[in-house]
């Protein structure tokens, strides 16, 4: 013996009810495995370590080319979790019921890459005066390296989510994406490069950073609405 | 002895129950033996300062991260070939200890390294490859733990770890293969006086690690088999025992 | 007394000279059609003739090549989210997450769908389409027909006027598909509106019961 | 089987090295603690998961 | 009216029929979406050209990293390909069919690897020289490059398909993979770079280069058989 | 005249005393059956009682807790190529490459099940199964229906000894039903085995029929 529900209950989508549920939902995903939070920073972590195998290990060689190649590996790291964003939810369904529900794609799409920003840009921003250690950067090349991501790692995040979800039931998968994502990563890498260096040669990283905050705001102003539209020609 | 009837895990719940207190205690005398020797009797070298006393963690420990692997790697190629239960737990029960005497090792090579080499980290193959070893315990853990049914994990993992056996000889060789900062074989104490105490130091101490680890498996091993074997009639009988 | 009509035009669903292509094929064209509250129209017809195409074309996923569907009189291009806050969709994929459990899943579904319940509610629910004892295993671990008996709890809890439901009796046994009919007839029996593809033969008691046959 | 030092300050100082020294025995004493503190929480789950089915059983 | 098969035909499963089954059903696919090959290829492009971004681009230092950051390039190109390599297969039920299919699995992992490689790691190597050339590598150090590559790239194949299999159906996605293989790349690495670099330094790369060799002849005879069995595991 | 049997023990899937447990549940134990030449064995029973395990561990993809499955007298652990040389088996997932066409997912599912076929063959068995117009698009763009209909066809040209099937039936309209049971009568008729798990009511007209039920 079922109960129904009252039919015709007044549902009302709205912004914020859209982003809570896309929120809640994938950390609650993500909580259940947190081995993945874990391998986004190890990945990281091993991204950095490779470059000094194939280049050698000169202690100034490697500071100097130390903020290009954490900057690398965090772009890596941010964009190896993209392909999974939406393509789980497309594969099973989820995407069409998301794109028929009554809450604005706005605020899913929005709570979607912030839930993702949580689980790989948070802890790649933490852990890389870590990995910048191991390169002997200068202790305020540091803080300017973790300040830069932790404005840049967000717009990565926005970036990337676009792309995935313009890649959506694409053919080509995960490259297409790659090629698609890879070149809009270029002007965040070159500005949070920019910024550490300037640190380290004794200029002021504030334009550099001061150009990445303006990033972030254009990012979170007009990816979320075009993320959106994506999902839903992708559903299509 | 009958290894069959020890290799059912019910039995060797209670045996390892029984031998594990007796490996830690030994573990505990040997390593105050061998701390004695190496921080108060054996003298200070004479190029390096007191800084070479972490060679009584830094050697036992980076033999143990070697030496566990190929343990967890042979119970990892029976699990695979005869599918007993046993093995596989066994080496689940390692793999964790491992992981520890191989961050031991890196962290105390770090600290050795600066004042030695002037800094804490370099990029050569000894030190990479003992880094590679750190992911591949990791790897082994993550591995065996990412599926609903453990079996699955077990066999997963086990393969993984058979791959990584490549590493190993990389790491004990890569001293000779490639020019590294690492120094080889113990040079710098070779003909001074204070060899004896310093190599009966790290021998005990070698032995001390041995000790802890196999109790710490043990310990482990129990909690592996009352989490896998948790329907098992005899672990109600046992009554959480 | 179910408060839905709006400004006193009946409780509608009208479709109007619908047509798509599909490659070469014209699927269907110049479908007119309309569902009022406690109609349930059954879309019928072999494989491959466009059923899933046409349910598509209702709920907005896919844009048909002609035509309007409109909900109260109101085109629903113009208009989406009011169609859409009334409307639950079923298709063939079922939109639930493996690694959830099956309570995580429902919840999460209906809030979805802006309507949350309270966790005595899911309970319930899934108590009533037989998962009360596997409501906290990951979705992964049901089998087929109890995945889609999620769904069932989730369409018993959604207050939609309008069901579209792609083959909902697929993989349930014959004490799901009775359960399926219960919840429909009480759908209908409120003035609920359902457009239903499927192969199987639907007998609810309660509510007109229409077919349209394509091809 | 003397020992080297002359006084327990030389002891700790370790000939200016104090720092590598002691963060290396210190590592190595966290490092077994943390795991013998995590062996014996790894035990007491595995039995609460034992109980807890117990119970479930009992109900069914 | 169906004619059925004449039932009890003797059916034989063999090595080859696997591995030509295999290669022929993967090319075919890679066929249809040539976007694929050309994908992975950019995406080389596109890494290699990312580092003088955050690096700077100065002369010397360049040719001092350039052998690193094309081997850098090559494994992260030849690692992003591998989720799909049996994730699809797994995900619509054809690894089921392989399974119980009556050739040893010795046979299609073998055949699949290969299609890999002739997807992915060939079309590198071959578009090594071009990458070297920017970084203004010497043409005999260009030629070790791509002979280093040629012998390593398969090597990394046969090692991402088996880490690969074995993340099948895990938890963890592709970071679990990433944290498998990459460590696992790592020798790879280090003896691919280093054989370009021994060259670049007037030193002898044929160490390297055998080094490498008895790599590839130990996966090639090890890893196929891992693979099989593996995949065997994740559809349990 | 099939001349499959070998050295004249009976052609019989065997299976003895198995059990599988999943989670704290017990699905089945101590099941014993056996299924001979003609013989159609349906798994029946309520949603997640076991039957798509019960099969799995048939054709070994699953390892059961116990028991033992045998094929023609010898058990399928010791020597598993035998039985899967002779053994035809569709899950609830398709085996299909979306991106291939409707005839080269036929071609390749056939060749590597050993049996190669010629484009003549394989185009009279999609045109059978009413697919000669769609054949050449990649599966992706054919309906639910049409999907399983290349299975059919899979089914007609291989020619395996043993069906193990689940839940065959799944949405294919009438026409399409009654073509699966005309192939299962000639399955049957020629001395074929099926073991094949449903909801659906399958009544072939030759061979011998019987009823495994489930919890
Ligand atoms: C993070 C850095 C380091 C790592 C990962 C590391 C790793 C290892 C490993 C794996 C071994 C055992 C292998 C074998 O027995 O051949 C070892 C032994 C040894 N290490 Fe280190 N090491 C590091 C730093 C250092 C430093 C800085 C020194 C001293 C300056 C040092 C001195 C030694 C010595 C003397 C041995 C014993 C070699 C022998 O007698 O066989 N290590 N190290
Ligand atoms: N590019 C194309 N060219 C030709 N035909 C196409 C193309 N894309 C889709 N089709 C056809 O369009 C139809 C889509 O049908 P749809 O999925 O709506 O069928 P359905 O009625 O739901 O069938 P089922 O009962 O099998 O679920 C199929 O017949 C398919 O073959
Ligand atoms: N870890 C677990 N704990 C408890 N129950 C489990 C677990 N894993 C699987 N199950 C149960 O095992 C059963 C598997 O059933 P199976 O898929 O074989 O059913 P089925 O008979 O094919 O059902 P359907 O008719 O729905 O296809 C399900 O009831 C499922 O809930
Ligand atoms: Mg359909
Ligand atoms: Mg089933």
């Amino acid at each position: 013996m079922i109960a129904n529900a009252q039919a015709g209950t007044p549902v009302a989508g709205s912004f914020a009810g859209g982003f809570s549920w896309a929120m809640a939902r994938d950390l609650r995903l993500a909580w259940r495995h947190p081995d993945e939070a874990v391998l986004t920073v190890a990945f990281f972590a091993l991204v950095a370590s490779l470059f000094p195998l194939g280049i050698g290990a000169e202690p100034q060689l490697l500071t100097r080319i130390g903020p290009g190649v954490i900057w690398v590996g965090a772009l890596l790291a941010a964009f190896l979790a993209l392909p999974g964003l939406f393509a789980a939810d497309y594969a099973d369904g989820s995407l069409e019921q998301m794109t028929l529900s009554p809450h604005p794609a706005l605020g899913w799409a929005a709570g979607k890459i912030a839930a993702h920003w949580i689980v790989s840009g948070l802890p790649l921003t933490l852990l890389s005066p870590l990995i910048g250690l191991q390169y002997g950067l200068a202790p305020d090349t540091l803080a300017v390296q973790a300040l830069s991501l932790a404005i840049g790692t967000p717009v990565l995040s926005l970036l990337g989510g676009a792309c995935a979800a313009l890649a959506l039931g694409a053919r080509g998968g995960g490259m297409l994406l790659a090629l698609l994502a890879l070149p809009l990563f270029v002007p965040v890498l070159i500005f949070g490069a920019g910024a550490s260096e300037a640190q380290a040669t004794g200029l002021s990283a504030t334009p550099h950073l001061s150009l990445l905050g303006a990033a972030l705001i254009a990012a979170l102003v007009g990816l979320p609405a075009a993320i959106g539209m994506a999902v839903r020609i992708a559903v299509d | 002895m009958n290894w069959f009837y020890f290799s059912s895990p019910s039995t060797f719940y209670t045996l390892a129950g029984r031998l594990a207190p007796w490996f830690f205690i030994l573990a505990a005398a040997l390593a105050a033996w061998g701390l004695y020797l190496g921080l108060l009797v054996a003298p200070t070298d004479a190029q390096q300062g007191a800084v070479y006393r972490v060679i009584f963690i830094h050697v036992p420990t980076a033999w143990m991260s070697m030496f566990l692997y190929f343990v967890m790697a042979c119970y990892c190629g029976l699990t695979l070939v005869f599918n007993t239960r046993l093995s596989a737990m066994m080496a689940r029960a390692i793999a964790p200890t491992g992981a520890m005497f191989t961050f031991i090792a890196l962290w105390t090579g770090a600290f050795w390294g600066r004042p030695t080499w002037g800094t804490y980290w370099v990029w050569d193959a000894r030190l990479t490859s003992e880094l590679v070893l750190l992911f591949l315990y990791s790897g082994y853990i993550a591995l065996s733990n990412a599926f609903e049914d453990p079996r699955r994990g077990d066999r997963a993992a086990a393969l993984l770890a058979l791959i990584g056996v490549v590493n190993l000889p990389i790491i004990y060789f890569s001293v000779q293969w490639w020019n590294t900062l690492h120094q080889g074989s113990s040079v710098s104490f070779k003909g001074t006086s204070m060899h004896v105490t310093m190599l009966t130091g790290m021998l005990v101490m070698s032995a001390a690690a041995w000790m802890y680890a196999i109790g710490a498996t043990l310990v482990r091993v129990r909690s592996v088999i009352l989490e896998r074997e948790r329907r098992a009639q005899w672990v109600r009988d046992a009554g959480a025992a | 007394m179910t408060g839905k009509h709006r400004s006193g035009e009946p409780d509608v669903l009208q479709v109007r000279d619908l047509a798509c292509r599909r490659g070469p094929a014209l699927l269907f064209s110049k479908l007119d059609f309309e569902v009022a509250g406690g109609e349930l129209l059954c879309v019928r017809g072999p494989n491959g003739c466009g059923k899933t195409t046409l349910l598509r074309c209702v709920t907005g996923l896919t844009r048909p090549d002609e035509g309007i569907v409109s909900w109260h009189g109101e085109s629903s291009r113009v208009d989406p989210e009011r169609m859409r806050a009334a409307m639950a969709y079923a298709g063939h994929l079922p939109g639930l997450k493996d690694d959830l459990s099956a309570e995580e899943n429902l919840e999460f579904s209906l809030r979805l769908r802006g309507a949350p319940t309270t966790a005595e509610q899911r309970r319930d629910a899934l108590a009533a389409v037989g998962l009360d004892k596997r409501r906290r295993l990951p979705a992964r671990r049901l089998s087929a027909g109890q995945r889609r008996r999620i769904g069932l709890a989730r369409l018993a809890l959604d207050p939609a006027d309008l069901w579209v439901l792609d083959e909902p009796l697929t993989a349930l046994d014959d004490a799901g598909q009775a359960l399926f009919v219960e919840l429909l007839d009480r759908h209908l029996a409120r003035a609920g509106l359902a457009l239903v593809a499927t192969h199987h033969r639907l007998a609810p008691t309660s509510g007109v019961v229409r077919e349209l046959r394509l091809a | 089987m003397t020992i080297w030092w002359s006084s327990w300050a030389d002891f700790w100082a370790m000939g200016g090295h104090a720092f590598f020294v002691w963060m290396s025995y210190g590592a190595l004493l966290v490092a077994v603690v943390v795991e013998v503190v995590l062996l014996q929480a790894r035990r007491k789950r595995a039995l609460a998961a034992i109980e807890e089915e117990r119970e479930l059983e009992a109900e069914n």
